[in-house]
């Protein structure tokens, strides 16, 4: 801290070269994720790709038979693709607005003390393996539907019962798993929102419920859509959990359907798969790849694209 | 690495004297079958037990990814719960069958049909009886609960019923436990599994009157029943002293004792 | 005679044990200008806020005494705040625009209040500009974001928002200590003329602005209130001589 | 209309009412639910857990089953798996937010980031196998398990830090350089202390995936329930990083297979009581650290 | 004769396509106050922070000209910013307090700058708030949080944390526009102490302030500068009509 003038040109070397190298340690851990997902992307065009040549792309995709180990096996996938874009989408609909709103209410509107107790537990829940949601998914969820199928199709002898194994027990169970991801990370970014924002609009004579969804809400957007984007990345990744519950027939997906996921098709079968029967399955690891990638797109697209105006 | 072994195997070729093998160390890896847990972790403990220096360790992948890991020689055993593919043995894979497994059929507890005949058996697999009362039960739909494609014990019943391919299955269960857990909680439901793993939670059907017991299926009247198989890629002589060791440790008195004791079939 | 349209009766209050009010009484005069002067801390701010029950939100607020609008009791059980700070608008001291529009921060009061008709909105929010002497600057880009605007157009965007909602009274916590001495000048206007209609309180660091445009003005001393008089007599004749050292400079 | 009379007025608000009701209806749901789950886990879980089961392995020829191996092993996931995880986590989010320019790049990164988070954890396994266990030769081992968890992971913590980052005023940034800080020290001494409760949230978040996980380590980290051998000097300590280790949830997998659910809900029990308590911990340190109080 | 500290020379500055700082020239003297005035939104923020490269930091900023220090051009690409404003520090028009005590606070920049010793910390701690005029306010509460201070007590406090690393120019934006009049006075009272050492560019929107405590005042209109002279004859002979009219208050 020497008073005398020094340059301000091309002194403290050392400074510069601890914050290039900031710099560039930083980059380096931005792009592991870029390299990562290539990584996996080459994976799996690698081992995805030999299958279509064998077995013919229309006949894996628009295929509606999956009998992998018949004498002639057919590998048609196009119920289980539909499963999956339904199945997630159904329980990214029951789980978002109900993880969202459980966010609020801690965040906002809960006594100190109750949102000090609920908080843990659901941050605890997301440490909850999935193998224990698919068993209480059979011990306790199945059933239940397997009552309500009971007395919708009683009179119906050609419904194939499912014994609650089905599309919505499938859809449920999603929906609870992605609650925790969903209500945490909606929660942090809501309390995060400045308190004047708060501040100036009850003092416009806002209530507080449209203080909370007229300002505090669209503040923690980009929050908020972080939530939903990881929590509909669980949902569509999560395999064991619903392998227990959604019966995993390769059925058109309609709510007392036995389903079959993408993702549960892999894991299923990939242990005990062989030959052309394992390499199909990792060309439905490469259809969901593809799947999780256009999502991505289609939610950064849709949803940050309404953010940008706001804060530019 | 496997190409190491004939010039190592030679040398001990003509050694099954257990006081020169005791000395031996060294690491022997399988993996495989989840069926087959139980048997391959009670017989890599004993195996350690009796050779202290010996690490053996198992995982647990799927029948097809441990035959394909022995094949690229990742690992030095492959075990399957079913019989190996004719291109996993034209790759190289012996199949050396070291223990039977019955398979039961399981009924829900309120279920109170317990006998079935095979001629109805088959029937419900394949979707023609659908509901209880054909065949003297209750008014109840029967849910039934399969394995998923693959699937050693699937494989299994289905050609021992000689069905496959025609299995109408309401639900596809990717392990035992699962279809346990399914069978138990589900009026009206029916499936199969691994004899070691039954208990009280679900009851075991008779097939043509018959028990699934050890001495029903030695004796040839449980006809459920399918191998276990400890894969090698070439014959056991082939493979390195340990490896060699470890086999005889399972056809040893003391490996038969074991495989009894977990609730499992000798071969012989 | 003029009606006193706020009442404080013997007000305390506690930032948990700090005693930041100190038995304030006071009647705030219907359509004038209540200035609030005093040094940094004493608790201006705090007791502005406890007229439109912005502490509310405080954690830890203890508030003892009485708060009458229009003789009632804003601090009853019974009493809708939202109606409360409806008809009690607020300008803070740092400006606070929403992450919105420009247009949309002036116009989310009124659309609260249930105003839906864009053509009424269009009207309210260039009124409200208009007096808050931004609307020319600012006409252009009514539907870019609030944020991209300079400190000073900021506030008056502000000011501009807490007009939108036809308050009866105003406060206003050093509206113009981020302005320029050209907006300031317009904003005091704006408050000459707000007094036909409204009541009008503000805290001010400018002695000059307190004596320009306020028609009262209490000083306040480390959470007391030491005095409160027509602001000529304030500023001419203080009773009390800490008012006296405050106001010529000679304090401290 | 905008004329009320009496602050006593109370409007009828039918939607705010409603939104009121929506609000308490979605969080009881949510909340009944969880803690139905938890307790229910509990409950069940109880009558298997005893000093036993906690402190021994399993072995079938003694008969006695117990998770200590795995135990051990679940710390060694969580804390190998972070140590490999925050570094580039935190490192990329403060790239994203302090350095790059918002452009094709930074979506580029922050779209790879997403697609990371939805990629299915058997795609892992199977990666994780093949990259780690075979090309890097690391074979079945925590360490294999844990440089793949630690890409699974990596979305959480580089999103919550984002999202953390970008909360931080603009004022403390220009604050800090205006006095002559480099960008670094300001990171340093201003970011990561203002933005730790969004980085404790991703470590937490993470953790109970780690815990949570079984498809991605079956495949490369493996079942091994034994406990480390100590060696000479503890170097079997180090050793154990490069052996097989199955987890917590690995172990009830398999008890889960084999239709041992009492022993499953067991484990899930001891999860719950460690993520809890890890989740303390965190919680501890960082109202210990914060700064924005 | 005096030296020129800063020399601004045909600088022109835009946000994205906003023209923001229009041809601006002017040479910024040693050991003086140099004032920045005109109305909310011309550009004195801009230009002040054109002086310290604080700009670099907005995307999407252009910049064009020369500005220098001591004769060295600070926009040249081996110039490291770091040293360039440890030498210019500045003051913001918003205080913006750290997350963390006090004493860091204000111990923040001499520890960026190699201080480490407990005993020289305290000591500048202590000489920077009593600079500030804020040392026997928080004197028992150094430890605690700096953002539990009220408004004018944060802005005292950046003054001392500027203060702190003893800058050679120090950049001033509305600094005592949070501030009451105690405070206000004294921090006008340390700007004529600073100026025997160092070089101080202030933006106020408070003519008084100006002609009371700067030697030169620009005037600033719509990015331009119209005119630059030492303080007493801008404000008593202006040369340009709009100077006129800004110091009048007939503007607008
Ligand atoms: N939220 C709060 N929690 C605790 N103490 C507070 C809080 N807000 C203000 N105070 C304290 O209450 C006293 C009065 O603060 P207040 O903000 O009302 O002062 P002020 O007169 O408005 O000052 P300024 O002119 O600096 O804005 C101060 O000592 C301040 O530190
Ligand atoms: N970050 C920014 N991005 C885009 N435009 C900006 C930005 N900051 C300022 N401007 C614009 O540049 C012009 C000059 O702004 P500046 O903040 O320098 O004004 P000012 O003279 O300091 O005003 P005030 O007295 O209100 O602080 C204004 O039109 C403003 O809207
Ligand atoms: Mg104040
Ligand atoms: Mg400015
Ligand atoms: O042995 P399986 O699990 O394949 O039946």
């Amino acid at each position: 801290m020497s008073e005398k003038s020094i340059s301000i040109v091309g002194s403290y070397k050392t400074k510069n070269t601890v914050e290039k190298t900031a710099a560039f340690l930083f980059v380096i851990c931005a792009f592991v994720a870029v390299l990562a997902v290539l990584s996996i992307t080459i994976y799996m065009i690698v081992g995805g790709t030999p299958a279509i040549f064998e077995v013919g792309l229309k006949n894996i995709l628009l295929g509606t038979v999956w009998k992998p180990t018949a004498s002639e096996p057919q590998y048609g996938i196009l119920y289980v693709i539909l499963t999956s874009i339904v199945g997630t989408i159904l329980a990214v609909l029951i789980g978002v607005p109900i993880g969202v709103m459980t966010a609020v209410f801690l965040a906002e509107t809960a006594p100190t003390r109750l949102s000090a107790l609920v908080k843990p537990a659901v941050e605890l829940l997301a440490g909850i393996p999935s193998v224990i949601f698919g068993l209480l998914g059979i011990l306790i969820l199945n059933p239940l539907i397997y009552q309500l199928e009971m007395a919708v199709f009683k009179d119906n002898p050609n419904h194939q019962f499912t014994g609650g194994s089905n599309l919505i027990s499938a859809v449920l169970v999603l929906a609870i798993m992605i609650l925790p991801t969903v209500i945490n990370i909606s929660e942090s970014a809501l309390r995060a929102v400045p308190s004047h924002y708060k501040q100036a609009s009850l003092a416009l004579g806002a209530s507080h419920i449209q203080t909370i969804f007229k300002v505090i809400v669209p503040a923690a957007k980009s929050g908020i859509i972080t939530a939903i984007v990881l929590g509909v990345g669980r949902a569509i990744g999560e395999a064991m959990a619903i392998s227990l519950v959604a019966g995993n027939g390769a059925n058109l997906p309609l709510p007392f359907h036995s389903v079959r996921f993408l993702t549960t098709a892999v894991v299923n079968e990939m242990s005990y798969a062989a030959d052309t029967h394992k390499r199909v399955l990792f060309t439905i690891g490469l259809v969901l790849f593809v799947f999780i990638m256009l999502i991505n797109l289609v939610l950064n697209k849709v949803m940050k694209g309404g953010i940008e105006d706001v804060n530019s | 690495k496997s190409d190491e072994y004939p010039d190592n195997a030679p040398e001990h070729s003509n050694n099954s004297k257990e006081i020169e093998i005791k000395k031996i160390a060294g690491t022997i890896t399988m993996a495989g079958s989840t069926s087959m847990e139980k048997l391959a972790n009670a017989l890599s403990e004993a195996f350690m037990e009796k050779y202290p220096d010996m690490l053996v360790s198992a995982e647990f992948i799927g029948s097809g990814a441990g035959i394909e890991a022995v094949l690229s020689s990742t690992v030095n055993i492959g075990n399957s719960s079913r019989h190996l593919k004719e291109t996993e043995i034209s790759n190289g894979a012996v199949e050396n069958i070291v223990a039977i497994d019955g398979i039961a059929v399981i009924l829900d507890k309120s279920n109170s049909k317990n006998d079935i005949s095979m001629d109805q058996l088959k029937k419900i697999f394949t979707g023609e009886i659908n509901n209880w009362s054909k065949i003297g039960g209750e008014n109840q739909p029967i849910v039934v609960i399969g394995r998923e494609a693959g699937s050693g014990t699937r494989d299994a019943f289905e050609e021992l019923l000689g069905i496959e391919e025609k299995c109408k299955y309401s639900n596809e269960i990717n392990s035992t436990g699962g279809v346990m857990a399914k069978v138990a909680s589900t009026p009206g439901a029916v499936g199969y599994v691994s004899l070691d793993v039954l208990d009280d939670t679900v009851s075991v059907a008779k097939i043509d009157g018959t028990e699934p017991t050890e001495e029903m299926i030695k004796a040839g009247s449980y006809l459920l029943s399918r191998p276990f198989i400890m894969a090698t890629k070439g014959e056991i002589s082939n493979q390195t002293l340990e490896i060699q060791a470890f086999f005889e440790f399972i056809k040893s008195e003391e490996g038969k004792e074991l495989i009894r004791r977990i609730g499992l079939i000798n071969v012989d | 005679m003029v009606k006193n349209k706020i009442i404080a009766k013997d007000l305390n209050l506690y930032y948990g044990s700090n005693h930041a009010l100190k038995n304030i009484s006071m009647n705030i005069k219907e359509k004038s200008i209540t200035a609030f002067i005093g040094p940094s801390g004493c608790g201006k701010s705090t007791f502005l806020k406890t007229l439109n029950r912005m502490n509310d939100l405080i954690a830890g607020v203890k508030i003892e005494g009485l708060v009458t609008l229009d003789g009632e009791n804003i601090y009853d059980d019974k009493v809708d705040t939202t109606l409360l700070r409806k008809k009690v608008g607020m300008v803070f001291q740092q400006p606070n625009p929403f992450p919105m529009s420009i247009y949309d921060n002036i116009a989310y009061g009124p659309r609260i209040h249930g105003i839906k008709t864009k053509s009424r909105l269009d009207e309210i929010v260039e009124q409200s500009l208009r007096g808050a002497a931004l609307y020319e600057e600012v006409k252009d880009r009514l539907k870019k974001s609030a944020l991209g605007l300079s400190g000073g157009q900021q506030q008056r965007l502000c000011i501009a928002r807490a007009l939108a909602v036809e308050p009866e009274v105003l406060l206003m916590d050093e509206p113009t200590s981020a302005l320029d001495p050209i907006s300031t000048l317009k904003i005091e206007d704006l408050m000459s003329e707000l007094k036909e209609k409204y009541t009008v309180a503000i805290v001010t660091h400018n002695m000059q602005q307190a004596a320009r445009i306020s028609d009262y003005t209490a000083f306040f001393l480390v959470g007391e209130m030491v005095e409160y008089a027509p602001t000529d007599i304030l500023f001419t004749r203080p009773a009390d001589k800490r008012t006296e050292d405050y106001i010529t400079g000679r304090f401290g | 209309m905008l004329t009320v009379n009496s602050i006593y007025e109370r409007k009828s608000r039918p939607l705010e009412g409603l939104m009121h009701v929506i609000i308490y209806l979605c969080s009881s749901i949510s909340i009944l639910l969880l803690i139905g789950i938890v307790s229910y886990v509990g409950i069940r879980g109880i009558s298997a857990v005893n000093w036993t089961f906690l402190t021994n392995v399993p072995s079938a020829i003694k008969g006695t089953s117990g998770i200590a191996g795995n135990i051990i092993n679940t710390l060694y996931m969580i804390l190998i798996t972070l140590v490999i995880a925050i570094p580039f986590g935190v490192g990329g989010a403060i790239y994203l937010n302090e350095y790059a320019k918002p452009g094709k790049l930074v979506s580029l990164i922050e779209f790879t980031t997403e697609t990371l988070a939805g990629i299915p954890s058997i795609i892992y396994g199977l990666f994780g196998y093949v990259f780690f266990g075979i090309t890097l030769k690391l074979g079945y081992s925590i360490l294999t398990g844990a440089f793949t968890l630690s890409l699974m992971v990596l979305p959480l913590i580089t999103r919550n830090t984002q999202e953390a980052l970008r909360t931080v005023p603009g004022i403390y940034r220009n604050g800090a350089l205006g006095i002559g800080a480099t960008k670094w020290y300001m990171i340093r001494t201003i970011l990561l202390p203002s933005a730790m409760p969004g980085i404790i949230t991703g470590i937490i978040l993470s953790i109970g995936r780690i815990v949570g996980e079984s498809a991605a380590l079956l495949f490369t980290a493996g079942s091994g329930y034994l406990l480390p051998r100590l060696g000479q000097y503890g170097e079997g300590l180090f050793q154990k990083i490069l052996q097989p280790g199955g987890t917590l949830t690995i172990q009830l997998f398999l008890s889960m297979e084999k239709a041992q659910y009492e022993t499953a809900f067991g484990i899930a029990l001891v999860l719950l009581v460690i993520v809890f308590s890890i989740n303390i911990i965190t919680k501890y340190l960082t109202k210990k650290f914060n700064v924005n109080k």
